[in-house]
């Protein structure tokens, strides 16, 4: 089906934030009619490469080519103007507006003296909705659409810039099927009309559904690219991941003791219900499956910094008072959140303050901090955690992701938790910070600390967990052994249906 | 919001929509109530003199509010429109004690000339220092004060020493209607359309409604930002010139304090002060709402200590209100989600 | 980042800790200049009875900045203070001319404060408004109130023993006696501010909110008591307002805020909150204050001063963010990075 | 209770000291030259003010001292406060201040009293105790009554009037309002009804727009008598441009260069003034005189003042400039300030 000259060429465009290669010389084509997927896990590189056809971010190194000329994408204009149409990971909407207008934001249609022509802009939106098959009204608000729609209207949006490259960077995270069915048929129609796509998913079965090529990347670095006919699934899932498991995880056997946390009848309308489990001093429980399932809703609903409509929640035994994380903090619960950046840390405090924030009552004396304790404590902890620092005094935010991951895990292991839920404990971080966030897990669970664990990493959740909790539209829906839980069962109790892995 | 009333809309009106303008209809039932109730008690509150009186005392805070609200839109402030109209209308009154004969027209750009001026440079600060809209404005506000005093020294314009062109330019009519609201109309029209119907408009808004997504669409979001305060600047001047018409005696003084007076009738107009909704014509309405406050609490003889009073009181039941309908409104739409159909 | 502090290194002296120390630094060591210039220069500026003059002058401002730093600091703001203090002083009055015994009539408008900032407190934090607009809506309800109270009228005749006590120094020294009361009040400022649990809380809330709440602090709690405080001193700058020039009216302290906004900013606070330490706040106060008085005596029109202020608020934002600019531009040619966006904040 | 209440402290308060007037006056003592002189009005930018000071400069010159103008832009007694200190501190010999608050500038006042500054009021009175003396315009009886004499005039014996005064705390504005109250309760104005007091604080707006809500809320208003220049120019301006032009009289007092167009056009029949200048000029005089030791502000003290001749010191301290001039269309033209 390709054409014979690549539409778009990404030659060796390097990225590096800081100290992090985001990506690491990248190279492919893509060709006009094609459907082209990238791969990788989390934190390989995708969606900084999106970012930069996208115009948002400017490569290091390497460049990108429009029809074989070097083109300089210095902002999203320039993207748009070049013809190239984005779907962000992040829904960018304008809560304010009507959809229509997010949707013609930048072209929107004119009438008489240059006027936005209203009628037009609605029909526009409605005649998108309906080749997408869905029925969103054009001139309500964006704000307080379900993540699900916001998704539909950026695509509605990428659909409407009548663009030549069309990035989707992981479109269907918060769709289901029927509403990835009507998208997959107008990306094909799109790409029959000569457009080239980008396709990026974490899930394979749309990858061999929709795409004829597949590029997979691992750590920045461009692994390959080949038909999609031509590599099976665990082909494609081996070079993603490219090394051995054993090695990665090492989780030490423990014995279960007592039961630490005891989840009863939660529920959160609408995002979750009925969920009820326990962990045990130990062991390592994961949270699978897919993303937007609600489970970091329920691990933050747990630790009382969002509410609960019903249910109970005792830690060694104690009701937890709801929505007070002081309750939580002080029945020896504490939460590693799953966004760094925003819930995790202060991120214009220095580090010392961020990890001696939740303890910096008991660090005073009579009520008064000197510094010299909140600096003996934290200079403690970020050695146990061999983090890299400049000065403690340094503000958190220009450490490395993985560093500051480590400021986020000295800060509650510092408490002496009882009970350690951790929400993508690794996201983002480089491979050594993630093996030794591991060990550290495992060990703290040697020491009789209770772990829950929210991953979205299979083989992460494979090979830390004693047990594996799936989670499906806020249902808890299976519950597997360590010795039960394989790629398929827990995929297959994710989605609800059958898998071809 | 982006709902109001005009032609063009597909007849997809629903409850939804009348919600979401209940803000401005709110403004105008609370206004028309307040008319009614201050003329059962005084009949002479509707004479011919007295809503002239009225409209002339809005067109100025109109004009204000009405560049407060662009600035305000893209999720700024201008605290500085006091000073800037007190520069303007000292400008002006100079230039016209000194050459009697310049038309008014003229004496009107060069009022708006001035305070684009100003406006820029609060918009460049803002923009190239990255600098917060709230520091700049607050200190270019003492910044143009004190340029003022320091032209204007001791002296003051007096009414005898303006042409007498001007000032009938200040309470002269055409149709019955004066001349200053007229102007007041026109900057509320054009600021209106521009502002609903022209894809400028409608960035300003995308500005304030969310940056880091305007920055994706590919907005010229600091060129924009400079041409907001631009106008607001420009309104600010022109605001002073029509001042200075109106009152006949300018001195350095002159907008003192109107600052807080502009962002209350903005705020009082439902213009969300996080920006990215509200509209001019709700802007006007606040204006036109508190300066109708002011002579009803005359004429209604209640003490005059109570007006500032009341006027703070409706501050907070203006935003306190706004509040409540978006609560609502977004309660609504979260259980209206779409559905493949 | 942090591994690579080779050449960078010794500007990049400890991030912003050390900042903010250099921020203080700065402003202190501008104010100290300026004093000693002062000093020399102007005539009678060094005497013991303008030391005098120059903290009553600054006393109100001096006193309700301290509360405002914090409030700032959380990323709120409150610009109904000026009218709290009038408010409080017109109720002062009232009572007094209803022959209450002064003794009661002070706590009572300290309290009065209190509850003035719990209004703010409430529309802030329990019904989640933006504090610009309901401080600027206070603002005007409370002046407001104090002209319902008071009406135009002024009440004189405040007891000797106090108003003496207010205008007085300390017994045969030529320390004012209200240097007490700032000094106390901006030591206790200071101590919770950088060295309690709530000093901590206030500036993690100021930074990120979200963040503070997942580390289990309770920003709508700390926000409400902040807010208080803040009314319980401008009730007391009322208070001392009104004795300090023994007459209660409703107009007293009018215009204030802006001054008093001002000069926290000066003194290197955020307006987005999160960042400022108290010592530079006073030094900001005093720096103010101090030129106004040494215009003052050589003669400079008091509109010299709008221009300074206006010019050192814009300057004082405006030179670490040049300075910020031009570091970054030294580290993007090294790294050929672009900086990531930061939040979105506003004002 | 048994805490410090306003009643237990009255008492105390009339005992407060009264001044440095221990020495005795030498009417022969001759006239200081180099003294430093002051002025401090209400407010700067107020036309009126700068009539006044003018005066005061000229006098100043004449004596051969050095005249010195500061003052604040706001009209607000804690700014003045802080100028007051501001002269304590550059030692001048003589304040001549007009008082925003007759309370509030007192202790600063003594604070220069004690330094050895003369302190001379003029225009708005302080309290008794914290000045030597006072340049009063006129009597306030004479102006109360003049006032109420223009005032019937032209309202023809009977009907509504208003006034419309600076601030409410104006020392000056409240005493003749006082007169004018007990003048309008006599027999022989008992048709004259006075229906409300507005205040314009002495801004141009504010009055401007207190004139305006007067005449929508007196349909049968006859009369604005406005005792201030501020005022009565605003108000003149508003009708002289409203449909009220003719049917509504203005008077009170007013400087002649501002009202002339008014007076010209027939808004404004008559209003009356003392010449402002005079004020400055005679506290200058005065004050030089306290300086000098010829008068300590006692009562029946007598010296002299330039141009004007020479002056008594009344009860407390009290000069009392004279009465003030008629203006009319006939002769308003002879008066340039
Ligand atoms: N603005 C930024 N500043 C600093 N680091 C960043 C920034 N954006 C991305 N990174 C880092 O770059 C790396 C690659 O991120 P990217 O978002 O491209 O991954 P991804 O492949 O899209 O992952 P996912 O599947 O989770 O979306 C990560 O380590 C991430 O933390
Ligand atoms: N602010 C919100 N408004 C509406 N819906 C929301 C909001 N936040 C989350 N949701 C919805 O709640 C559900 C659960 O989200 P949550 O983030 O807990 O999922 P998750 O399983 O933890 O996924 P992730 O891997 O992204 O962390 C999703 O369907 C999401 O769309
Ligand atoms: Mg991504
Ligand atoms: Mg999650």
């Amino acid at each position: 089906m390709p054409t014979q000259t690549p539409v778009l060429c990404v030659r060796e465009v390097s990225k590096s934030f800081g100290a992090v290669a985001a990506v690491r010389e990248v190279s492919f084509d893509l060709y006009g009619g094609e459907a082209h997927a990238l791969v990788g896990e989390n934190g390989a590189g995708k969606s900084t490469i999106v970012k930069m056809l996208a115009g948002v971010h400017r490569p290091d190194d390497g460049t990108i080519e429009l029809d074989g000329t070097p083109v300089e994408l210095t902002t999203p204009a320039d993207a748009k103007a070049a013809g190239i149409a984005v779907i962000y990971q992040e829904p960018a909407l304008f809560p304010d507006l009507t959809v229509a207008e997010n949707i013609a934001m930048g072209h929107q249609p004119l009438g008489r003296f240059n006027t936005i022509d209203r009628a037009a802009m609605t029909r526009r939106a409605e005649q998108l909705f309906a080749r997408l098959g869905v029925s969103i009204e054009p001139n309500r608000p964006a704000r307080g659409l379900s993540i699900a729609d916001q998704q539909l209207v950026e695509i509605a949006k990428a659909l409407s810039a009548d663009a030549r490259v069309v990035v989707m960077d992981e479109p269907t995270a918060a769709l289901t099927g029927v509403e990835v069915e009507r998208l997959f048929a107008v990306a094909r129609s799109l790409r029959d009309d000569g457009a080239a796509l980008v396709f990026i998913s974490h899930r394979f079965e749309e990858i061999t559904a929709l795409c004829e090529r597949v590029t997979i990347m691992r750590d920045g670095r461009h692994v390959s690219t080949d038909l999609v006919a031509e590599v099976t699934v665990d082909e494609m899932v081996r070079r993603m991941v490219g090394r051995e498991l054993g090695a990665l995880f090492p989780k030490q056997d423990v014995t279960p003791g007592v039961v630490v946390l005891s989840v009863e009848g939660l529920s959160r309308d609408p995002v979750f219900a009925d969920i009820s489990f326990e962990v045990r001093a130990g062991e390592i429980v994961a949270l699978a499956g897919l993303v937007g399932s609600g489970r970091s809703e329920v691990v933050q609903s747990i630790f009382g910094v969002d509410p609960r409509d019903g249910g109970s929640v005792k830690v060694s035994g104690r009701t937890l008072k709801p929505g007070s994380p002081r309750a939580a903090m002080a029945a020896g619960v504490a939460l590693v959140p799953e966004d760094r950046r925003q819930q995790g840390l202060v991120m214009d405090l220095s580090i010392e303050r961020n990890v001696t924030l939740p303890r910096s009552r008991a660090l005073s004396r009579l009520g008064f901090l000197t510094g010299g304790s909140e600096r003996r404590s934290a200079r403690e902890w970020t050695a146990r955690l061999r983090t890299k620092y400049g000065r403690l005094g340094d503000e958190v935010g220009t450490l490395s992701g993985g560093n500051q991951q480590k400021v986020v895990l000295a800060k509650w292991l510092s408490m002496a938790p009882k009970l350690l839920i951790v929400d993508e404990p690794t996201r983002g971080i480089d491979v050594g910070t993630k093996a030794e966030v591991h060990r550290l897990m495992s060990s703290l669970a040697a020491e009789g600390v209770a772990v829950l664990m929210v991953s979205s990493e299979l083989p992460e959740v494979l090979g830390m967990a004693d047990r594996v909790l799936v989670m499906r539209e806020g249902r808890l829906v299976a519950e597997l052994d360590r010795a039960k839980a394989t790629e398929e069962s827990v995929m297959f109790a994710a989605m609800g249906q059958e898998v071809s892995v | 919001m982006t709902a109001v009333g005009l032609p063009g809309v597909t007849a997809r009106r629903s409850s939804l929509d009348l919600v979401l303008r209940a803000r401005e209809l709110g403004i105008v039932l609370a206004l028309a109530l307040l008319v009614a109730v201050t003329a059962i008690s005084n009949p002479r509150f509707l004479s011919g003199q007295s809503i002239r009186d009225i409209l002339l005392g809005t067109a100025i805070l109109a004009v204000l509010a009405v560049g407060q609200a662009v600035v305000v839109i893209t999720r700024n402030i201008d605290l500085s429109v006091g000073s800037v109209l007190g520069l303007s209308a000292f400008t002006v009154g100079t230039l016209l004690r000194d050459n009697p004969g310049l038309p008014v027209v003229f004496a009107l750009l060069i009022g708006a000339t001035v305070g684009a001026i100003c406006g820029s440079v609060n918009g460049v600060l803002v923009r190239y220092g990255n600098v917060p809209a709230l520091v700049v404005t607050l200190g270019t506000l003492y910044v143009v004060r004190g340029i003022t005093y320091f032209w204007a020294g001791g002296q003051q314009i007096n009414a005898d020493e303006l042409p007498a062109g001007f000032l009938e330019f200040g309470n002269a009519t055409l149709l019955g209607i004066p001349y200053l609201v007229l102007i007041a109309l026109l900057v509320l029209v054009v600021t209106g359309i521009v502002l609903r119907n022209y894809r400028v408009g409608r960035e300003l808004y995308a500005m304030g409604s969310s940056p880091q997504a305007a920055k994706l669409a590919g907005i010229a979001v600091g060129r924009r930002a400079i041409g907001a305060f631009l106008v607001s600047g420009a309104l600010a001047g022109l605001a002073g010139v029509l001042f200075a018409a109106r009152f006949g005696t300018i001195d350095a003084a002159a907008g003192t304090g109107y600052e807080l007076n502009v962002v209350a009738a903005v705020v009082v107009g439902g213009v969300a002060v996080f920006g990215g909704s509200g509209t001019v014509w709700g802007a006007a309405l606040g204006a036109l709402l508190l300066t109708t406050i002011g002579s009803a609490l005359a004429v209604l003889e209640i003490n005059q200590f109570w007006q500032q009073a009341i006027v703070g009181g409706l501050i907070l039941l203006a935003i306190g209100a706004d509040r409540l309908v978006a609560a609502r409104v977004a309660a609504r739409l979260k259980k209206r989600g779409s559905h493949v159909s | 980042m942090s591994a690579d502090s080779t050449a960078l290194g010794a500007d990049r002296t400890s991030g912003l800790a050390g900042r903010f120390a250099n921020w203080n630094v700065a402003i202190i060591a501008v104010t100290v200049v300026v004093l000693i210039v002062a000093a020399a220069t102007v005539q009678n500026f060094g005497t013991s009875q303008n030391f005098g003059f120059l903290v009553l002058d600054l006393l109100p401002i001096a006193l309700v900045a301290l509360p405002m730093t914090l409030v700032i600091v959380t990323g709120e703001i409150d610009l109904s203070v000026a009218s709290a203090l009038g408010l409080s002083s017109a109720v002062m009055g009232y009572l007094w001319n209803s022959n209450q015994p002064i003794e009661t009539i002070i706590p009572l408008c300290l309290l009065l404060g209190a509850v003035l900032g719990a209004v703010n407190g409430f529309f802030v934090t329990v019904l989640g408004l933006p504090s610009l607009a309901v401080t600027i809506g206070t603002l005007a309800l409370y002046r407001g109130l104090a002209f319902v109270v008071l009406g135009d009228s002024a009440v004189a005749d405040f007891p000797a023993l106090y108003t003496d006590w207010v205008t007085g120094s300390i017994g045969g020294t030529s320390i004012p006696n209200v240097l007490i009361i700032i000094v106390a009040l901006a030591a206790v400022f200071g101590v919770t501010l950088h060295a309690t649990p709530i000093g901590r809380a206030v500036f993690a809330v100021g930074a990120s909110e979200q963040a503070a709440r997942f580390a289990g602090v309770r920003p709508g709690r700390l926000k409400f008591w902040l807010y208080v405080v803040s009314g319980l001193v401008a009730g007391l700058a009322g208070v001392l307002w009104t004795l300090r020039y023994s007459s209660a009216r409703a107009d007293n302290g009018a215009g204030l805020e802006l001054a008093v906004v001002a000069a926290v900013l000066l003194g290197g606070v955020s307006i987005f909150g999160g960042k400022g330490a108290l010592p530079g706040v006073i030094a900001g106060v005093l720096l103010l204050a101090s030129l106004q008085n040494a215009l003052r005596l050589s003669d400079v029109s008091n509109e010299a001063l709008n221009v300074v202020t206006g010019v050192l608020l814009i300057v004082s934002v405006l030179a670490p963010n040049l300075a910020n600019a031009v570091r970054g531009s030294l580290q993007r040619r090294r790294h050929r990075t672009d900086s990531t966006p930061r939040p979105e904040r506003r004002h | 209770g048994g805490g410090t209440t306003k009643e237990s402290t009255a008492n105390q308060a009339t005992a407060a000291p009264t001044g440095s007037s221990s020495a005795a006056a030498d009417p022969n003592a001759p006239l200081k030259e180099g003294l430093k002189i002051a002025y401090l009005p209400k407010q700067l930018n107020n036309p009126y003010t700068d009539v006044e000071v003018g005066g005061g400069k000229v006098a100043v010159e004449e004596i051969k001292g050095e005249y010195k103008l500061v003052g604040p832009n706001d009209a607000s007694a804690s700014s003045q406060v802080s100028y007051i200190n501001t002269l304590i501190q550059q030692q001048q010999d003589v304040i001549v201040v007009a008082a925003n608050d007759p309370n509030a500038v007192c202790p600063s006042l003594n604070q220069a009293r004690k330094a050895d500054i003369k302190v001379v009021t003029f225009d708005s009175d302080a309290a008794k105790t914290c000045r030597d003396a006072f340049i009063n315009q006129a009597t306030t009886q004479g102006i109360g009554e003049s006032l109420v004499k223009m005032a019937s005039e032209l309202a023809g014996g009977s009907g509504e009037i208003a006034i419309l005064s600076a601030t409410p705390n104006a020392t000056n504005q409240n005493s003749w309002i006082a007169v004018m109250k007990t003048e309008l309760a006599k027999p022989e104005n008992a048709k004259l009804k006075l229906v409300k007091i507005a205040y314009g604080n002495d801004d141009d707006q504010k009055s401007f727009t207190e004139a305006q809500g007067l005449l929508q809320s007196y349909p049968n208003l006859k009369v604005i008598v406005s005792p201030t220049t501020v005022g009565i120019a605003a108000a003149s301006r508003y009708v002289s441009a409203s449909s009220y032009k003719g049917k509504v009289a203005i008077t009170g007092l007013g400087l002649p260069n501002q009202m002339r167009q008014y007076v010209k056009d027939g808004t404004v029949k008559k209003f009356a003034l003392w010449d402002p200048a005079d004020i400055g000029y005679l506290a200058a005089y005065a004050g030089a005189a306290l300086k000098s030791g010829q008068i300590t502000g006692a009562q029946g003290e007598k010296f002299k003042a330039g141009k004007l001749g020479e002056y008594t010191v009344g009860a407390d301290g009290e000069i009392v400039l004279g009465p003030p001039t008629e203006f009319t269309a006939a002769n308003i033209d002879q008066f340039d300030f």
